[in-house]
C-alpha cells in the first residue's frame, strides 16, 4: 500500500500520479499497480516515470478498466504497489539519444533524468512523437540538449542517430521496431516492451517474448532488450 | 509447524494443507522475496515434460470477469534441465515438494516418469489435463478409459506415489477419478484449467494463437467446488483441490466439501501473500472454531 | 425495425438478434416498466412443464465471483395455465416468442409439446439441459444418444421448428449439437447453467437444499463463447448463444464465433436496460464499420 | 442514478444515506441499489428508511461487500437505485404497534411517520430490540406516543399487544417468528420478509416463500405479508 500524494490529469486521457515510496528503483523498471479488489483480478504493469526518495511518479494514460479506476483516485487515498520489477535501462556513459512514443515517453524520463545526474556533460537528444496532443515535453526540454516533437507523423522520419549515441526507445511496437531499423547497426538500440502480465515477477510464464537466445520474460528479463535480440534487423 | 493445520496426504506429512498450484508459481524461486517458501504446506512445479518445450506462441494471458485465461502451452526446460538446475534448490526447501508431469503421449510420459526415478520427490502431479497443448495430455484425461490405462502404467513404473491431476472439460469427473483410483493412483487432484476462448472484437480475431485456453481464478470456483465434492464422494484416496481458491474462505469450503489439501493459483498474481494469508486465516479458523485440527471439518458436506 | 441488425433464423425473421433468456425474464410483464417489449428480437418465456412446478425449497440464489447460482427449479405454472393465462399477452407482443419447455421424462414432454401444437409460438426451446431439477430434463442433455433421441421424437410430434437448448455439463457439446441436428432440430441454443456447488462455511452445511446448482452470469463467458464456437463449426442449423453476455461487445463475439442470435440472461438483473443497450450497440457498432448488416462478421473467427 | 446529499455513520456498522429522489414511495417498499460495476454483480436491496419529496433516506448495516462499498460513498457521489418495489406496508387505520430487531428497524420509521401524519389521533407503541447498540431510537421516541427499548434481551419477552392494535414487525426472521406467535389470533400482524434477490422485481423467482395461498415473491408479492400466509401460527 503506498499513499497517493497526487493524480492529477496532464493531458486528455493522461494521469500523473506520485505516491509516498523509497526504494531502489531504477529508470525503465515498472511497478504492478492495483486500487480494487477482483474486477479486473489483475494488477496493471505501469513504469516508473520518476522517481526520488520518497516520491514515485507514475504516468499513465487511461485505457480501460483498471487504468480508469486508477484516474479516480485522490491524494490521500492508497494505492496498492509491488515493485520495481524488471531489469531497467542499463547505466549508459556516451551520448544519449530517446526516442519515445505517446505513453511511451513515459519511462524515458527518468531516464534522461538519471543520465544527466550521471553524465553532467554527455549530450541527450530526445524524439518525442504524439498521435495528436503532446504531453511532457516541457519537462524533457528542461533537461534535454535538444528535444525534437513530431505531432501526427512518423517520428523515424525526423529521426537522425549521430555515431556513438546510444538510442533508447519505447512506444507502439510498430514504432519500436521502426527505430530499430532506422539507427544504424553501430549504434547500440534498447527497446522497452510490453506485454500483457500476470505475475509481473518471472513466475507465470504469460509475457514471454521470442528472442534470439530463446524465450525471456518481459517482466523480468526485461522489460528492456537490446534490439537485436527481439527485432529481426 | 501448526498442530492445526498439520495434514496427512496418505503417509505424505504436510505442515499445512495449503500448496501454490503448478504453473502459477514457477520452481518457487520469485517468491521467495515475499515470504519463506518453507511456511507453505509444500509446493508444486511448474508443469514439466520430457522435452524442453517453448510453449504456444502469440497472447499468452486474457483477463475475463473474475478469471483468467491462459495459453502458455507448458513452457518448461524439460525434465533433465529440472533435475540439473531446479531439483538442488527445490529439495533443500522444509516443504513437501510435487512434481508436475505432462506429455504428448505415452512414451514421453513414461520416459519422464522414469528420469524422475532418480529423484526424491514426495509426490508426482500427473498432467493429464492441460486444455492448452497435446503434450497437456487432456487427450488422455478427458475419458475415464484412457486415463486409467495411463495412470496404471505411470504408476507400475514409478517408485514415487502418483496424484492424477483431473480435467473439468471431460465425461463425469467422478468416473475419471475412480479410473484413476483403480488404476492405481494415490491421490487425484482437480480441477485444471477449463476450456475457455476469447475473441478480440476490435481485430476481428481470435485471441490465442492456439484457438482456444484455459480458463481459471475466482470464476470457476463454484464449478471447481461441485467436481471436488462429487470426485471426494467417489473415491477413497485423498484428494488436492483447486480452482478459483482466494481466500481461507474458500479454502475451507474445499476442505469440507472433501479435499485433504489445498492448491493456491491464479490469486497468487493478484495477491502473492495469498497462500500464507490462507494459511493464517485456517489456522485462526480452528482457534476460534474450537477444532484441535482443520481435518475436523474435512468432508463434512 | 433496424435494417442493420436484421436476422433469419432459418426463416424466423427476428428484428434484432437479441432476445432475453428464459428464466431470467419472467413471461416479460416485469420488463415492461422498463422498455417497449417490442423493441426486442424476441422473447422466450420461463421454463415451462406439462404440469405446474413449485420449484426448489430452501435457498435459490447465490452470488459468485462475476457470477450468479441459482436453485429455481422451474417453478412454473404449467403449459395450461400458460396457455390461458400468458400466451394471450404475450402474442400480442410484437416480435418473436420463443417458448422453453421442460420435462421429467418422454412422456411429459411429449404432452407438452402436443399441447402447445394448439398456440402460434414461432419457435420453441426444448430444455433439456436445467441442471436443477429432474424435470430440467439435463439427464437427457448430457449424452449425444438420448439427446438425439428426445429431440427426434419431439419433432415428429411439433408443429413448431425445435430448437434444442444444450447443457454444458456433458459430453462434447460438438456432438450433441450433431446429434440433435440429425435428429431434425431446426436450431441448437446453449449454454444452460454450469453446475456448481456453494458452501456456507458459517453454517458448515451446502447452501442449496438441492445440493448442487447452476451457474450463469459473465463468469462463464470464456466457456460459452467456446462451446458456441465448437457448435457452430459442427452444425448447419442457426445457433442461438448465450452465456454471461453483459454487453454489446459480448454479443459481437458471440456472433464472431458464429451464433446467429443471442439470449441475454444473469446480466438483465445487473442492468434491466441490457438488451437495449445491447441492440443500440450492436446498431453502432454496423454503422461505424459500414456494415449493411451485423451479418456480415458472423462467424468471421 | 441519483446523487448522494449525505451517507453518515450514526452507530458502528450502521450508516444512513440520503440520496435526493422524487417520487411515489410508500412506507415497507425498498429500493436496488448499486455504486458498482460487476463485482458484486447484483444489487442490494434496502428498504425506504424515510422520505419526502426530494429526499429519499436509506439506514444499512455494513455486513459484506455491497454495503461496505455503499459506506464508502461521499455526498455528491452518485448511486444507481431502483424501485420502489414491493408491496409496503397497508394503510394502517386503528392503532399501531411495532416491532423492530436490529436494522429491521429500518422501514419502520418511515410507517410510524406516515402513520402519525394519516392517523393523527391514532395511538402508535413502538418496541425497537437491538442485540449490543441502539440506534434511531431518539427519532422514534419523537414521533410514537411509545418506546419500548430493550438491548440484549428478547423483545418478546416485553411485548404487550394491546386489544384493536395492528402488529407490524420486521426484525430477524427468528424474531418475527416469535411475534407472530406471541400476539393474540384477534389481532393483526404484519411481518416484513428478506430474501436474497436477484431481480427485485419478480421476473426470476429467486426471493420465492411459501405461504398459505401458495409459492409468493418476496420482492413483488411482498416483502409484507401477513402473519398467517408465512408463519404457522
Ligand atoms: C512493463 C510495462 C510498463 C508499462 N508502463 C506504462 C506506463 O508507464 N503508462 C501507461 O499508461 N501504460 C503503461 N503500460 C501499459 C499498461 O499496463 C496498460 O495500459 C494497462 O495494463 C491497461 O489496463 P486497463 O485495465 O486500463 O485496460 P484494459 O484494456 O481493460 O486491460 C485489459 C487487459 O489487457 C492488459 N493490457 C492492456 N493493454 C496493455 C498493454 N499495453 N501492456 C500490457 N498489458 C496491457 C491489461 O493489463 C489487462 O490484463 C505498461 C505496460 C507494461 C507491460
Ligand atoms: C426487501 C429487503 C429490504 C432490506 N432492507 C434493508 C435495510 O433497510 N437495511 C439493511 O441494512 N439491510 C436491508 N436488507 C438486507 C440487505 O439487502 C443485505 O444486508 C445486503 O444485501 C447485504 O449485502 P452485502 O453485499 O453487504 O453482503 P454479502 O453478505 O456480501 O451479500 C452476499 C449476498 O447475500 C445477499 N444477502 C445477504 N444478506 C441478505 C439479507 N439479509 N437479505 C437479502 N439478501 C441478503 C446479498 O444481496 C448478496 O447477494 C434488506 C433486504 C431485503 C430483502
Ligand atoms: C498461468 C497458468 C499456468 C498454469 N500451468 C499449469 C501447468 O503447467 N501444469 C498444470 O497442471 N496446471 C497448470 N495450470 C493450472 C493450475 O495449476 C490450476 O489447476 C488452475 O489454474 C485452477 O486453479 P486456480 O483457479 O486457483 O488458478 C496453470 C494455470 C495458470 C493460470
Ligand atoms: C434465475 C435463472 C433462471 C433460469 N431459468 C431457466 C429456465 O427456466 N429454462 C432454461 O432453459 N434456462 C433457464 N436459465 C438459464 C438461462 O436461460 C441461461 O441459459 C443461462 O443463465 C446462461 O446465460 P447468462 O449467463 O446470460 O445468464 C435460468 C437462469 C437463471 C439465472
Ligand atoms: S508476467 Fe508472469 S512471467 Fe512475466
Ligand atoms: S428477486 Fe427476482 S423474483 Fe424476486
Amino acid at each position: 500500500m503506498a499513499v497517493i500524494l497526487s493524480n492529477t490529469l496532464v493531458a486528455p486521457g493522461i494521469f500523473k500520479m506520485t505516491v509516498a515510496f523509497t526504494g531502489d528503483v531504477k529508470p525503465g523498471q515498472f511497478f504492478m499497480l492495483r486500487a480494487w479488489d477482483k474486477d479486473p483480478l489483475l494488477s496493471r504493469p505501469i513504469s516508473v516515470h520518476n522517481y526520488e526518495p520518497g516520491q514515485l511518479t507514475f504516468l499513465y494514460q487511461v485505457v480501460g478498466k483498471g487504468t480508469e479506476i486508477l484516474s479516480r483516485l485522490q491524494a490521500d487515498d492508497e494505492v496498492t504497489i509491488q515493485g520495481p520489477y524488471g531489469n531497467g535501462f542499463p547505466e549508459i556513459t556516451g551520448d544519449l539519444c530517446v526516442v519515445g512514443g505517446g505513453i511511451g515517453t513515459a519511462p524515458l524520463y527518468y531516464l534522461v533524468r538519471h543520465y544527466q545526474e550521471q553524465n553532467p556533460t554527455g549530450n541527450c537528444r530526445v524524439y518525442l512523437g504524439f498521435r495528436d496532443i503532446a504531453y511532457g515535453a516541457d519537462a524533457f526540454a528542461a533537461l534535454a540538449d535538444e528535444v525534437v516533437l513530431d505531432i501526427g507523423g512518423i517520428i523515424t522520419h525526423k529521426l537522425t542517430v549521430l555515431p556513438g549515441e546510444t538510442v533508447v526507445t519505447c512506444g507502439p511496437e510498430i514504432m519500436m521496431a521502426a527505430v530499430a531499423s532506422a539507427v544504424p547497426a553501430e549504434n547500440t538500440v534498447y527497446v522497452s516492451l510490453e506485454a500483457h502480465m500476470a505475475c509481473g515477477i518471472g513466475a507465470c510464464l504469460g509475457c514471454t517474448c521470442e528472442t534470439r537466445s530463446g524465450n525471456k520474460k518481459v517482466c523480468k528479463d526485461g522489460p528492456v532488450f537490446v534490439r537485436e535480440e527481439v527485432f529481426n534487423v | 509447524m501448526s498442530k492445526y493445520l498439520a495434514t496427512k496426504f496418505n503417509d505424505i506429512h504436510f505442515k499445512n494443507p495449503v500448496i501454490p498450484a503448478s504453473g502459477t508459481f514457477g520452481f518457487g524461486r520469485e517468491y521467495e522475496a515475499f515470504y519463506d517458501l518453507a511456511k507453505l504446506g509444500g509446493l508444486c512445479s511448474k508443469g514439466l515434460t520430457l522435452e524442453p518445450k517453448s510453449g504456444n506462441t502469440g497472447m499468452r494471458l486474457w483477463e475475463t470477469p473474475a478469471g483468467l485465461m491462459n495459453s502458455i502451452g507448458l513452457e518448461n526446460p524439460g525434465i533433465d534441465a529440472f533435475i540439473e538446475n531446479e531439483w538442488p534448490h527445490l529439495k533443500e526447501i522444509d516443504t513437501v515438494t510435487i512434481v508436475n508431469v505432462g506429455g504428448k503421449d505415452e512414451e514421453s510420459y513414461l520416459t519422464a516418469i522414469e528420469k524422475l526415478n532418480a529423484i526424491d520427490a514426495q509426490l508426482i502431479e500427473l498432467n493429464i489435463s492441460c486444455p492448452n497443448v497435446k503434450a497437456g495430455g487432456m487427450a488422455y484425461g478427458i475419458k475415464a478409459e484412457t486415463a486409467g490405462e495411463i495412470t496404471r502404467k505411470v504408476v507400475e513404473l514409478s517408485r514415487h506415489p502418483i496424484m492424477v491431476k483431473l480435467s473439468p472439460n471431460g465425461e463425469a469427473v467422478a468416473d475419471i477419478a475412480r479410473a484413476c483410483e483403480a488404476a492405481g493412483a494415490q491421490g487425484i487432484s482437480l480441477i485444471n484449467t477449463l476450456q475457455g476462448m476469447a475473441i478480440d472484437y476490435k481485430k476481428k480475431a481470435v485471441v490465442f494463437d492456439n484457438l482456444y485456453a484455459g480458463l481459471s481464478g475466482p470464476a470457476v470456483k463454484p464449478i471447481a467446488l461441485r467436481m471436488t465434492h462429487q470426485v471426494c464422494q467417489a473415491v477413497k484416496i485423498p484428494v488436492m483441490a483447486m480452482g478459483g481458491i482466494s481466500d481461507w474462505k474458500d479454502a475451507l469450503e474445499f476442505i469440507m466439501a472433501g479435499a485433504t489439501c489445498l492448491q493456491i493459483g491464479t490469486i497468487n498474481f493478484n495477491n502473492p501473500m495469498a497462500p500464507i494469508e490462507i494459511i493464517a486465516g485456517l489456522e485462526a479458523y480452528c482457534i476460534n472454531e474450537g477444532l484441535a485440527n482443520i481435518g475436523e471439518v474435512r468432508g463434512i458436506i
